[in-house]
C-alpha cells in the first residue's frame, strides 16, 4: 500500500461516510455540512487522481458556489418545523432496501465488468490544463477532439439558467401576505 | 523543495519520504501562517494607533510592544471555551476549522521563491482561488451554528459578499494569466525576472488597472474594511464570530490574516514580480550567488533566502496597505458593497479582460517597448506621491481652536442620492 | 453634366426641373407639417411645426415657387438668346459638314484616311446636334428586333430645342412668372389662419377652413413643370406624361375651392372631358408605337415622310410627302414578267407605287441605299418588321386614325368643338389659374401638340382640324356675346381664339397658328389678370352687369385691359393684329386655292368682327358708363403693386411682342416698316422650325405663296370687320344708341340659344349622360334581380345541405370521437392511482426500474455471450 | 492490494455516492434535501467520469471535459431548483415536497 492508495482509501472512506451522513441526518443544515465534506472528499479524490483542474473546479464551483447557494436556500426557507422533517419508518425501510438492492446491482456489475474496464494502466500521461483548455476552445491537437460547441452550449445554457433563476426567484408579493 | 534532502542526503523509501516531506512542509506553512498572523495583529494595532494618533502597544516585549500578540494569544488560550446553549454544537465547532483550512490550503500552491513551493501545481492560481472559496462555508456555519441573529446576519452578509467578490477577483486574475499564458504561479515568477519593467503590472494599461481592481476585490473578499460588513462591529457586535471566544476565535483571525497574506501573495506573484527584486537584472539569483560563492548549495540557500525575503516583504507591504485603507476609509453599507461589486467592479473587470485580450492580439506585437514607458510613468507617479506624503505637514488642530463650525463637510459621497 | 457652354440645351432642362424642385420642396414641407401636427405640443415638434408655417399658412412657399419660375425664365431667356445667336451659324456649319462628308465619300483618298475624316466630320455634326438635344432611357424593353435595338424597345426621356420650343419656353416662363407674382397679391386671402368661403353654405353658416396659400403655389409649380416638360419633350410619350400631369394640375386647380359644389363639378367635368380626348390620344400613340416603333418626333417624321433626296443626292419628286403604295397584284407581276418577287423572304411584300394606294411607305430610319428610280418606279420590297435600313409600310387608314386620335387629344385639351364644354366651367378656379390655363399652359398644349405632330397628319386629318377650328371659333364667339360673367366672356374668347389657331394649322398656316398662340398667350394672360384685378377690386363680384364706371377707380387695370382688348381685336400695331392677319391670310390663301373650302375663310372673317364686338362690350360694361351697382362701385379699388406690375408688363408685351426686330432687314423693307404685318420678328423666329411637310399637301407651296399675295386683302377685310364690330359695340354699350335689352327681347330664341351655349351641355346630357344612367339602372336591376337571386338561392341551398351535414357530424362523427375519448378516459381513470404525487415514490420507482433494466440487460448480455 | 489506485474502487465509490443520492432523494421530505440528493447523484457520475479519464487514455480529455460539464450543469440545476423551491415556498409556505401533490392522479 503506497501513500497514494492509503490517502485514497482514507479519502474515499471519509467521502462515503459523509455521503451516508447526508442521507441519515435529519437536520438539513447538517446535511449540507455533510454534503460539503462529501464534495470536498470527491475533490480530494480528483487531486489524488492527478486531475487537478477538475478538482479545483469542483471546489470552486461546487463548494464555493453551488453549496453556498444551497445553504442560502436553506436559510431562506428554514423555519423551525421544516428543519427536521421526519420520514416514516416504513419509507425508510423501503428506501434502504431499494438502495441496497441498487448498490448490489451496481457493485456486482462493476465487479463483473472489471476485466472489461481494465485499461492499459499507468500511461503516466497526465492531461494538462492547457490541453483541456485547448480542446474546449476548439483547437485540435493530436488525438484530442474539439469540444468548442458543447462548451459554448453549456456556457449559454448556464447564462440562460442563471437569468431564468434570477427571474423565478425575484422578490414577489407573497400570495395572501396581506392578510 | 526538500526532495534532494530525502533522495540524496538521507535515502528513505519513497512513500515515507513523501510523507515526511508533507509533514515538514505543512509544519513550515502552519508555522508561517501562525507567525505572520501574530505579526499582523501587532502591526494592525500599531498602524491603527499611529493613524489614530495613538501609540498602540508599547509595553509588552520592549519599546514597540513586540510581544503584545503573544500576550494576547496566551490570554486567548486560557480563556474559557464557551458554547452558547442555542448553538448547534457540531456546526459551531466545525466553523473555525473549515475557515482556517480554506485559508491555509491556499499556501500549498503559493511560491515563496523560485521553486520554494509546497506543490508546484500547473493550475496553481486556480487552485488557490478554489480553496479560498471554501473559507466562506466555515463562516456560514459559524454564523448559523452560533444560534444568534447577529451571527447569522454576519454570516449571510459575509457569504454574499465573498461569493460576489470572487467573480471580479477571478476575472482580474485572468488578466495576467492571459498575458503570461500559464496558471502556474512558479512560472509566473520566473517570467518576471529581471528589472521591474518585466513585472506584469507594467505590461500594459489593462494589467495595471487589473492590479488595482484585483486588490480592491481581494480586500473585499478578505472582509477587510471598508468592506468588513460581516463583522461590522458597530451594528452586528462582531458579526459571525460574536459568540466565539478563546482559541476558536483566534482561528478566525488566523484565517483572516492568512487570507490577507494569501491574496497579497497572489497579487505579488501575478503583478509585482513575485520573488524578484526588480532591481537585479539577473535571471536567477541562486545561480548568480552560486557562481559568486563557488558553491551551488550555498548559492541556492542564499538566493532563495533573499527571494523569500523579497516576496514576503512585498506581500507585507500590500497587507500594510490593506490595514492603512482599513483605518482610513469609513465602512460601506451592505447594499453599497454589493453595488460596488456587481455594478462597477464586475463590468470593469470584464472590460479589462476584453481589453487585455485585444491588447495581446493587436497592440502588444507592434509596440514592444511600451512597458518601459509605463514603468517610467508609474515610477514618476509613485515618486511624486511619496514626495507629497513626505512633505505634507500634518494639520493637527490646536487644542482650544477646534471649532466644529469650521470643520468642512465630508467630501465623500457614499450615501445614495435619491 | 451641367456644361452649359457645350450643351446649352441643359439651360432649358434646368428651367424645366426648377418648378419641379419647388413642387417637391413644398410638397415635402407640407407633408412634414401635416405629420408634425400631432406632435406640435412638444418643443421640437413645435419649433419645426412653426418653422414650416404652423397653423397660419406661411408666405415663403409663394416666394419659392415664384423664385423658381422666375429663375427658370432667366435661364430660358439666356437659352433663347444663345439659340437665336447661334442658330444661323450652326445651320451653316451643319450644311458645310454634310457637304464635306459627301465630297469625302467620292474623293480619291486612301480608305483609312477617308474614314477618319468622315468620322471626324460626323462627330462634329453629332456634337452640334447634341448641343440642343439629348435623351436617356427611361424603360428599355428587351423584345423586338434583335438587330435594331431602338425600334419598339425603349421609352426615352429626352429634350430637343428648336426655335418653336425656345419661343414657347420664354413665353411660358415669362407669363407664368407674372402670374405667380400676381397670385401673391390675388391669393393673399389664403394666407390667413381661417378663410371664410362665402360661397359655401353649411349648417353653421359659411364654411371656415385653413388658408391654402402654400398648396396653391405648389400646384402652380407642378403645372409649370408639366407644361415646360411638354414643351421640352422630344417624343410623344414624354408629351403624353406631361399631358396627363397638366390634366391633373388643371383638375387640382379648377377644384381649388373644392368645398364649392360648382368648383368640384367643374374640375370633374374638365377632367372627364379631357379623358375623352386622351382616349383618342392613347389610340394614336398605340398606332404609332405599333407601326413605327418609336415615339421620337424626328424618327417618326423621317419614317412617314419622304426624304428630300435619294441616296445619290437626286431630288425626289415627292420630297416631304407621304408615299402611298398598293400591294402588288401577283398576276400583274407575272404579266410584267417580274418573276423575282417570288423569291421574297417571309414577311416581305412588294408594293406598287400608287397615288391612292392603301399603304403608306415607311422610310428607313437610317437612310438605306435607294435610288430615285427604285422608289418612284414600279415596286418596292418592304418588310413587316423593318430594321434600320429597310422599308416598311402601314395601312394608310391607320395613319389617318392615328392623326385623328392625337388630334382628339388636342381637341380635349384645347377645348375645341365638341369638347369645349369644360373650359367655361373651369372659371370656377381662382383667376390666376384661369389665366395660366388659358394663356400659357393647358390649352396652349393642344395647339402646340398639333404643331409638333404636324408631319404626322394626313390631308384628311388636316381638313378635320381646319373645320373643327372654324366651327369652334364661330360657336364660341357667338356665345361670348351674351355672357354676363366677365370671366366667361374671356373663356369663350379663348375657345374662339384657339379655334383660330386650329384653323390656321389645319389650312397649312403652321406659322400663323403658332404665332397666334404666342401672341394670344400674352394678351389673354393680360385680360385674365386684368379681370382678376377687377374681381379682386370688386370683392369677388364677377357679373359685368353689376360693374361699370370702374375706370376712374382702377386706371391701371382699365388701361392695360384696353391694350389687351385692342390686341385681341386685331387693331393694327398691336400684337394680335400681326397674328390674326397671318391666320386670315392663310385661310384666304387656302380658300382661293380650294374654293370649295371658302367657308374656312368666311367664318373667321365674320368672327373677327364678333370678337371685337364682345371684347369691347366687356370693356365698356366693366369700365365705362355709370356704375350699376353702388355697393360694388363703392368698394372697388385698385389692386396692389404685385398685381398691377404684371399687368403693366403683360400690357407692354401684348403690344410689342409681335413687332419686327429693329435689327432685322425686313423691318426696313416695307413702306411702313412698323405697320407691316409681315415684318414680325417672332413670326420669323417660329418660321425657322416649320417642318418641311407643312407645305406638301394640297399643293400648299402655292397656297403659301398665295397667302403672301392675298395678305393685304385679308388684312383689309379683317380691319373692316374690326371697325364694324367696334362701331356696334360702341353704339350699343358706350353711346347707348341702341338698347341691348331691346335686342334681347327682339330675338328671344336666338338669345336663349346663345345664352344656353348652343345647348351643348343639354345635348350631351341627353345623348350621353342620360343613356348612361339608364344603362346603369338596367345593370343595377339585372344585378339585383337576376344575379342576387341566384346567389341567394345557392346560399340557402347550401344552408339546407349543411344542416343535414351538421346532423351527420353531430351524431356519427362526434359519436365516434367521443367513444375514443371515453375509452381513453376510462383507462386513464384507472391508471391515475399510480400517480401518488410523492416525489419519493417516483424516485423509488425510477431506481427499481433501473435495477430491473440492469437485471434484464445483464441476463440478455449473459445469454448472448453464452449463446 | 496493489500499489496503484484501482478503477474498480473509484467506480464503487461513485456507485455509493449514486445510491446515497438516490436514497436521499427518496427519503428526504425537505425539497432542499432532495436537491442535495441530486447533487450526490451527479457527484457519483463525476467520480466515474474522472476515474475513466484517469484510467483510460482514450478518455483522458473527454472524461475531464464531461466532468466539467456535469459540474457546470449541476450549478445551473441548483440555481433553477432553488429558484423553484423559493417559489414553492412563497406559494405554500413550506418546502415539504409531500405538499406538492397537485399532480396526484
Amino acid at each position: 500500500m503506497t501513500l497514494q492508495t492509503f490517502l485514497f482509501y482514507v479519502t474515499a472512506l471519509l467521502t462515503g461516510v459523509s455521503a451516508l451522513g447526508v442521507v441519515v441526518t435529519q437536520n438539513i443544515v447538517r446535511a449540507a455540512t455533510w454534503l460539503l465534506f462529501t464534495l470536498a472528499g470527491v475533490a480530494g479524490i480528483f487531486f489524488l487522481l492527478r486531475e487537478e483542474f477538475v478538482g479545483a473546479t469542483q471546489l470552486l464551483v461546487y463548494v464555493g458556489g453551488t453549496l453556498v447557494l444551497v445553504v442560502f436556500g436553506v436559510m431562506l426557507t428554514a423555519q423551525g418545523p421544516f428543519i427536521n422533517m421526519k420520514t416514516s419508518a416504513a419509507e425508510w425501510a423501503i428506501s434502504t432496501a431499494v438502495g441496497l438492492l441498487l448498490y448490489t446491482v451496481l457493485a456486482l456489475s462493476v465487479l463483473a465488468s472489471g476485466p472489461l474496464a481494465t485499461a492499459p494502466e499507468g500511461t503516466g500521461e497526465i492531461t494538462s490544463a492547457s490541453q483541456l483548455g485547448l480542446s474546449l476552445l476548439g483547437v485540435k491537437t493530436g488525438s484530442i477532439n474539439s469540444y468548442l460547441l458543447p462548451f459554448e452550449i453549456v456556457s449559454v445554457h448556464l447564462l440562460v439558467v442563471l437569468i431564468g433563476a434570477a427571474y423565478l426567484a425575484r422578490a414577489k408579493r407573497r400570495r395572501g401576505a396581506a392578510s | 523543495m526538500f526532495t534532494y534532502l530525502f533522495k540524496e542526503v538521507i535515502p528513505l523509501p519513497e512513500d515515507i519520504a513523501a510523507t515526511l516531506m508533507a509533514i515538514i512542509q505543512g509544519s513550515i506553512l502552519v508555522g508561517f501562517v501562525a507567525l505572520s498572523a501574530v505579526f499582523f495583529i501587532w502591526l494592525e494595532r500599531k498602524v491603527a494607533g499611529r493613524i489614530q494618533d495613538r501609540l498602540g502597544p508599547t509595553r509588552v516585549g520592549g519599546k514597540f510592544g513586540w510581544l503584545q500578540t503573544i500576550a494576547d494569544g496566551m490570554k486567548l488560550l486560557v480563556k474559557e471555551d464557551l458554547i452558547p446553549g442555542d448553538a448547534d454544537q457540531m456546526l459551531f465547532r466545525l466553523g473555525p476549522y473549515i475557515a482556517f483550512c480554506g485559508a491555509f490550503l491556499a499556501f500549498v500552491a503559493l511560491p515563496f521563491g523560485n521553486g520554494v513551493v509546497a506543490r508546484n501545481l500547473d493550475i496553481g492560481i486556480f487552485f488557490m482561488l478554489a480553496v479560498m472559496s471554501t473559507e466562506v462555508f466555515g463562516i456560514i456555519l459559524a454564523g448559523y451554528g452560533s444560534g444568534s441573529k447577529w451571527s447569522l446576519f454576519g454570516g449571510m452578509r459575509e457569504a454574499a459578499q465573498m461569493v460576489s467578490y470572487e467573480v471580479p477577483m477571478a476575472i482580474c486574475v485572468l488578466v495576467p494569466v492571459i498575458v503570461a499564458g500559464t496558471m502556474n504561479l512558479n512560472t509566473f515568477g520566473q517570467q518576471q525576472t529581471g528589472m521591474a519593467w518585466n513585472w506584469y503590472i507594467f505590461h500594459d494599461p489593462f494589467t495595471f488597472l487589473a492590479f488595482w481592481t484585483y486588490f480592491t476585490c481581494a480586500t473585499a473578499s478578505c472582509k477587510r474594511a471598508p468592506f468588513d460588513l460581516a463583522e461590522a462591529e458597530s451594528e452586528l457586535v462582531a458579526g459571525f464570530h460574536t459568540e466565539y471566544s478563546g482559541l476558536r476565535w483566534s482561528f478566525f483571525f488566523m484565517a483572516e490574516y492568512g487570507a490577507m497574506f494569501a491574496v497579497s501573495g497572489i497579487a505579488v506573484v501575478l503583478f509585482l514580480g513575485g520573488w524578484n527584486t526588480g532591481l537585479v537584472p539577473f535571471k536567477d539569483l541562486t545561480d548568480w550567488f552560486g557562481e559568486l560563492l563557488g558553491s551551488k548549495v550555498a548559492g541556492w540557500w542564499l538566493g532563495n533566502l533573499i527571494n523569500v525575503a523579497v516576496f514576503i516583504a512585498k506581500a507585507w507591504v500590500l497587507v500594510f496597505v490593506m490595514m492603512w485603507v482599513r483605518w482610513t476609509l469609513p465602512r460601506l453599507r451592505i447594499d453599497q458593497v454589493m453595488m460596488t461589486c456587481l455594478k462597477y467592479l464586475l463590468p470593469l473587470s470584464c472590460f479589462l479582460l476584453m481589453g487585455v485580450s485585444l491588447w495581446q492580439v493587436a497592440v502588444n506585437p507592434y509596440l514592444p517597448g511600451l512597458n518601459y514607458v509605463l514603468t517610467g510613468a508609474a515610477v514618476l507617479v509613485v515618486g511624486w506621491l511619496t514626495f507629497k506624503i513626505w512633505t505634507t505637514q500634518s494639520e493637527m488642530p490646536v487644542a482650544g481652536a477646534f471649532d466644529l463650525r469650521n470643520v468642512p463637510a465630508p467630501k465623500f459621497d457614499f450615501v445614495r442620492k435619491s | 453634366m451641367l456644361d452649359f457652354e457645350n450643351r446649352p440645351g441643359f439651360l432649358f432642362v434646368i428651367a424645366t426641373l426648377l418648378p419641379l424642385a419647388s413642387f417637391v420642396l413644398l410638397l415635402l414641407a407640407g407633408g412634414l407639417r401635416n405629420a408634425l401636427r400631432s406632435c406640435r405640443e412638444e418643443s421640437l415638434g413645435h419649433n419645426l411645426y412653426t418653422m414650416l408655417g404652423g397653423d397660419i399658412p406661411p408666405r415663403w412657399p409663394a416666394y419659392i415657387a415664384t423664385g423658381a419660375i422666375a429663375l427658370a425664365f432667366v435661364l430660358c431667356l439666356a437659352g433663347f438668346i444663345t439659340y437665336t445667336t447661334e442658330h444661323a451659324a450652326n445651320e451653316a456649319r451643319h450644311e458645310e459638314l454634310h457637304e464635306k462628308i459627301h465630297e469625302l465619300q467620292h474623293a480619291r483618298l486612301p480608305a483609312a484616311e477617308r474614314q477618319k475624316e468622315i468620322r471626324a466630320a460626323n462627330e462634329e455634326i453629332h456634337r452640334l446636334e447634341a448641343r440642343w438635344e439629348g435623351d436617356i432611357d427611361w424603360i428599355r424593353l428587351f423584345v423586338g428586333s434583335a438587330s435594331d435595338q431602338d425600334r419598339g424597345t425603349a421609352l426615352k426621356v429626352g429634350f430637343r430645342i428648336d426655335s418653336l420650343s425656345a419661343v414657347m419656353f420664354v413665353m411660358v416662363t415669362l407669363i407664368a412668372s407674372l402670374i405667380h407674382l400676381f397670385s401673391i397679391g390675388y391669393m393673399a386671402d389664403e394666407g390667413q389662419k381661417m378663410v371664410e368661403d362665402h360661397q359655401v353654405h353649411g349648417e353653421q353658416g359659411h364654411l371656415h377652413r385653413r388658408g391654402r396659400f402654400g398648396r396653391f403655389f405648389m400646384y402652380l409649380s407642378l403645372f409649370c413643370f408639366s407644361m415646360l416638360n411638354l414643351v421640352l419633350a422630344d417624343n410623344l410619350f414624354q408629351i403624353f406624361v406631361s399631358w396627363e400631369l397638366v390634366g391633373i394640375c388643371s383638375y387640382l386647380l379648377i377644384g381649388f375651392y373644392y368645398e364649392r359644389q360648382s368648383a368640384s363639378n367643374a374640375s370633374n367635368k374638365a377632367f372627364i372631358t379631357n379623358r375623352i380626348g386622351d382616349a383618342g390620344f392613347i389610340i394614336g400613340l398605340l398606332i404609332v408605337w405599333t407601326f413605327i416603333g418609336t415615339f421620337n418626333f424626328q424618327s417618326i417624321f423621317r419614317q412617314v415622310r419622304a426624304p428630300v433626296e435619294d441616296a445619290h443626292e437626286e431630288p425626289l419628286k415627292f420630297a416631304g410627302d407621304f408615299v402611298r403604295l398598293d400591294p402588288v397584284n401577283p398576276n400583274a407581276a407575272e404579266v410584267r414578267g417580274d418573276g423575282e418577287h417570288d423569291a421574297l423572304a417571309p414577311g416581305e411584300r412588294t408594293l406598287y407605287f400608287d397615288k391612292k394606294g392603301s399603304e403608306v411607305l415607311l422610310w428607313p430610319r437610317v437612310l438605306g441605299h435607294f435610288h430615285k428610280e427604285e422608289v418612284e418606279g414600279a415596286s418596292i420590297d418592304v418588310k413587316k418588321s423593318p430594321e434600320k435600313g429597310d422599308f416598311g409600310s402601314m395601312p394608310y387608314w391607320m395613319l389617318v386614325v392615328a392623326g385623328l386620335g392625337i388630334f382628339l387629344g388636342c381637341v380635349g385639351k384645347s377645348a375645341q368643338f365638341p369638347l369645349q364644354v369644360w373650359l367655361p366651367d373651369a372659371m370656377e378656379g381662382p383667376t390666376p389659374v384661369s389665366a395660366l390655363i388659358h394663356a400659357a399652359t393647358m390649352v396652349a398644349a393642344g395647339v402646340y401638340l398639333v404643331g409638333r405632330c404636324y408631319p404626322l397628319f394626313t390631308p384628311e386629318v388636316r381638313l378635320v382640324i381646319a373645320y373643327t377650328g372654324a366651327i369652334t371659333l364661330f360657336v364660341a364667339a357667338t356665345i361670348a356675346i351674351v355672357m354676363r360673367d366677365i370671366k366667361k366672356v374671356l373663356a369663350y374668347s379663348t375657345v374662339s381664339q384657339l379655334g383660330y389657331m386650329m384653323l390656321a394649322l389645319g389650312v397649312g398656316g403652321w406659322v400663323a397658328g403658332l404665332f397666334h398662340l404666342v401672341t394670344h398667350a400674352f394678351f389673354k394672360a393680360l385680360l385674365f389678370l386684368g379681370s382678376g384685378s377687377v374681381i379682386h377690386g370688386c370683392h369677388h363680384e364677377q357679373d359685368m352687369m353689376k360693374m361699370g364706371g370702374l375706370y376712374p377707380k382702377m386706371k391701371i387695370t382699365a388701361l392695360t385691359m384696353l391694350m389687351g382688348v385692342l390686341a385681341i381685336s386685331g387693331v393694327p400695331g398691336f400684337s394680335g393684329w400681326y397674328s390674326k392677319d397671318a391666320v386670315l391670310a392663310s385661310c384666304l390663301g387656302f380658300g382661293v386655292s380650294h374654293p370649295e373650302h371658302m367657308l374656312l375663310f368666311l367664318l373667321p372673317l365674320v368672327t373677327a368682327g364678333i370678337t371685337t364686338f364682345y371684347m369691347f362690350r366687356m370693356w365698356f360694361l366693366t369700365f365705362a358708363g355709370k356704375p350699376k351697382d353702388d355697393h360694388v362701385h363703392e368698394h372697388a379699388h385698385e389692386s396692389p403693386w404685385v398685381m398691377t406690375v404684371p399687368l403693366i408688363v403683360l400690357g407692354f408685351f401684348s403690344v410689342t411682342v409681335a413687332w419686327g426686330s429693329p435689327f432685322s432687314k425686313e423691318f426696313y423693307s416695307g413702306h411702313f416698316p412698323f405697320l407691316n404685318a409681315e415684318s414680325s420678328a417672332l413670326e420669323h423666329q417660329i418660321h425657322h422650325s416649320q417642318p418641311e411637310a407643312v407645305t406638301q399637301e394640297f399643293g400648299l407651296k402655292q397656297v403659301d405663296e398665295k397667302a403672301k399675295e392675298v395678305h393685304g386683302l385679308a388684312g383689309n377685310l379683317a380691319l373692316a370687320m374690326v371697325v364694324l364690330g367696334l362701331t356696334f359695340a360702341a353704339l350699343l354699350y358706350y353711346y347707348q344708341v341702341l338698347d341691348p335689352e331691346e335686342a334681347k327681347q327682339q330675338f328671344p330664341r336666338v338669345h336663349a340659344f346663345l345664352e344656353s351655349k348652343w345647348y351643348f351641355d343639354e345635348v350631351y346630357s341627353a345623348l350621353l349622360v342620360r343613356p348612361a344612367m339608364v344603362v346603369a339602372h338596367w345593370c343595377k336591376a339585372v344585378d339585383g334581380r337576376g344575379i342576387d337571386t341566384v346567389v341567394d338561392g345557392s346560399a340557402s341551398t347550401v344552408v339546407k345541405v349543411s344542416r343535414w351535414d351538421g346532423l351527420f357530424d353531430n351524431r356519427v362523427i362526434d359519436g365516434a370521437v367521443n367513444l375514443v375519448a371515453d375509452v381513453c378516459y376510462g383507462i386513464g381513470a384507472r391508471l391515475r392511482g399510480l400517480q401518488t404525487g410523492y416525489l419519493r415514490s417516483y424516485v423509488l420507482f425510477l431506481v427499481l426500474a433501473a435495477v430491473a433494466i440492469f437485471a434484464l440487460l445483464s441476463y440478455y448480455v449473459a445469454s448472448a455471450t453464452a449463446g | 492490494m496493489s500499489g496503484q489506485i484501482e478503477l474498480t474502487h473509484c467506480l464503487l465509490l461513485g456507485a455509493l455516492l449514486f445510491v446515497c443520492g438516490a436514497v436521499c432523494m427518496a427519503t428526504k421530505r425537505n425539497a432542499i434535501g432532495v436537491l442535495m440528493g441530486v447533487e450526490l447523484v451527479l457527484n457519483g457520475a463525476t467520480v466515474n467520469l474522472v476515474a475513466f479519464a484517469h484510467f483510460n487514455p482514450a478518455f483522458a480529455v473527454e472524461g475531464q471535459v464531461f466532468a466539467l460539464f456535469v459540474i457546470v450543469m449541476a450549478a445551473a440545476e441548483a440555481a433553477i431548483a432553488l429558484a423553484i423551491v423559493l417559489n414553492f415556498y412563497n406559494n405554500h409556505m413550506t418546502v415539504d415536497v409531500d405538499t406538492a401533490e397537485e399532480l396526484k392522479g
